[in-house]
């Protein structure tokens, strides 16, 4: 499941259908990445590339798919302008045992990060750097 | 015709999201020859090329990539996802 | 922040409570533990060393806060009869970033795994055997 | 006086959960002796040491630790908790 939406997100709830749909898991994951109020930051502008942002995510979710037995996976993007302490994004896994659904959670997150086009602004300030341990990040995979 | 689409503080630089180009660049390269010769703006946010993207067709690719067929060309920095 | 009741509880509710209260926090990951209906089984019944439990639990908290710098974290673990498709027991980390919310959940999981008093039986079968692969899991840490 | 808890199988092949015992030995090891010269089901629990663990005062700890000064020394299969 995919979902690229300028809307806000109860993550709690999402966890909550999430599990509740994954049918023989043992093990639910859940990352929620949420806008932090660094050096006066008062909101952030998600910019992102409509068409080509879900056929990556899609992409990205296959990939996991395959490398990972999982019973079910979800990623939510937001774009946008998202306040502080908003919920940007999510990744939810579920599998029969911890580790894959750990380790599927985390490859969605450095892919996410680096590979789907997606592009930070602070508003009032500058576009967020990439950052060259996200990139690194990727060589574990 | 091209569809060119720019993100982030490249469209910010050339000052337009999105245009539409006729041209005959074998690849991308050549087609940001062409475009740094049309003006300064392409000059000034193609002029580091280490620090942009390119994605042909919605798929990420690297500046020698053919255009042979292509429909859509995208220029970004790198992706601050997640 | 630690629970162990026989209760249960609402994952996504404790997400959101948990989020709200980190503050600062950038990266939340949450794991959830939940009854599989694996070869038949009915249904889980979990038994526990109370004051012990609390204490194990406590100790392991307090090397992951050690470790990693994180802004919150929560356990909750559950003991007595657990229904199939009921959740045992849930961690959340809370951090500034990815990779330590990440890291420090896993290290919570396979310490409550081999190291907290807890001891599942099938209910109409037999005490759940430890796995030589959890006990391995910790040689990472 | 030192209670003794057993948790699991344990507590199943002992046939019960907590009990109190006067004793003199040294180390966890010679509690064991004691109790397995005591009955046959105890003898059954620990027959195989290695699939069991030892908490002496609600720590984990090994089966040649002293008993001086202990109070509760607990029992139990390896731990399955997650």
């Amino acid at each position: 499941m995919l979902r690229v939406q300028a809307e806000p997100f109860d993550a709690g709830a999402e966890v909550n259908a999430f599990t509740a749909g994954a049918t023989g898991a043992g093990a639910v994951v859940s990352f929620t990445g949420i806008v932090r109020g660094d050096g006066g930051l008062r909101a952030l502008e998600i910019e992102h590339y409509p068409g080509m942002t879900e056929s990556a995510i899609a992409a990205i979710i296959a990939e996991a798919r395959a490398r990972w037995e999982l019973t079910d996976v979800l990623v939510i993007h937001r774009y946008g302008l998202l306040e502080l302490g908003a919920p940007i994004m999510m990744v939810a896994t579920a599998a029969r045992h911890r580790v894959a659904a750990f380790q599927a959670a985390e490859f969605l997150m450095d892919y996410l990060k680096s590979r789907a086009p997606f592009w930070k602004k602070e508003v009032g300030g500058d576009w967020v750097k990439a950052k060259a341990e996200d990139e690194d990040a990727l060589d574990r995979w | 015709m091209l569809t060119l689409l720019y993100f982030a503080w490249v469209r910010e630089r050339i000052g337009l999201p999105r245009e539409k180009v006729e041209t005959g660049a074998a690849t991308v390269a050549d087609l940001i020859a062409e475009l740094i010769a049309r003006d300064e703006a392409y000059a000034l946010a193609f002029a580091d090329l280490t620090s942009l993207r390119v994605a042909v067709d919605q798929k990420l690719t690297s500046f020698d990539a053919p255009l042979a067929g292509a429909r859509e060309v995208a220029f970004f920095p790198p992706m601050t996802g997640g």
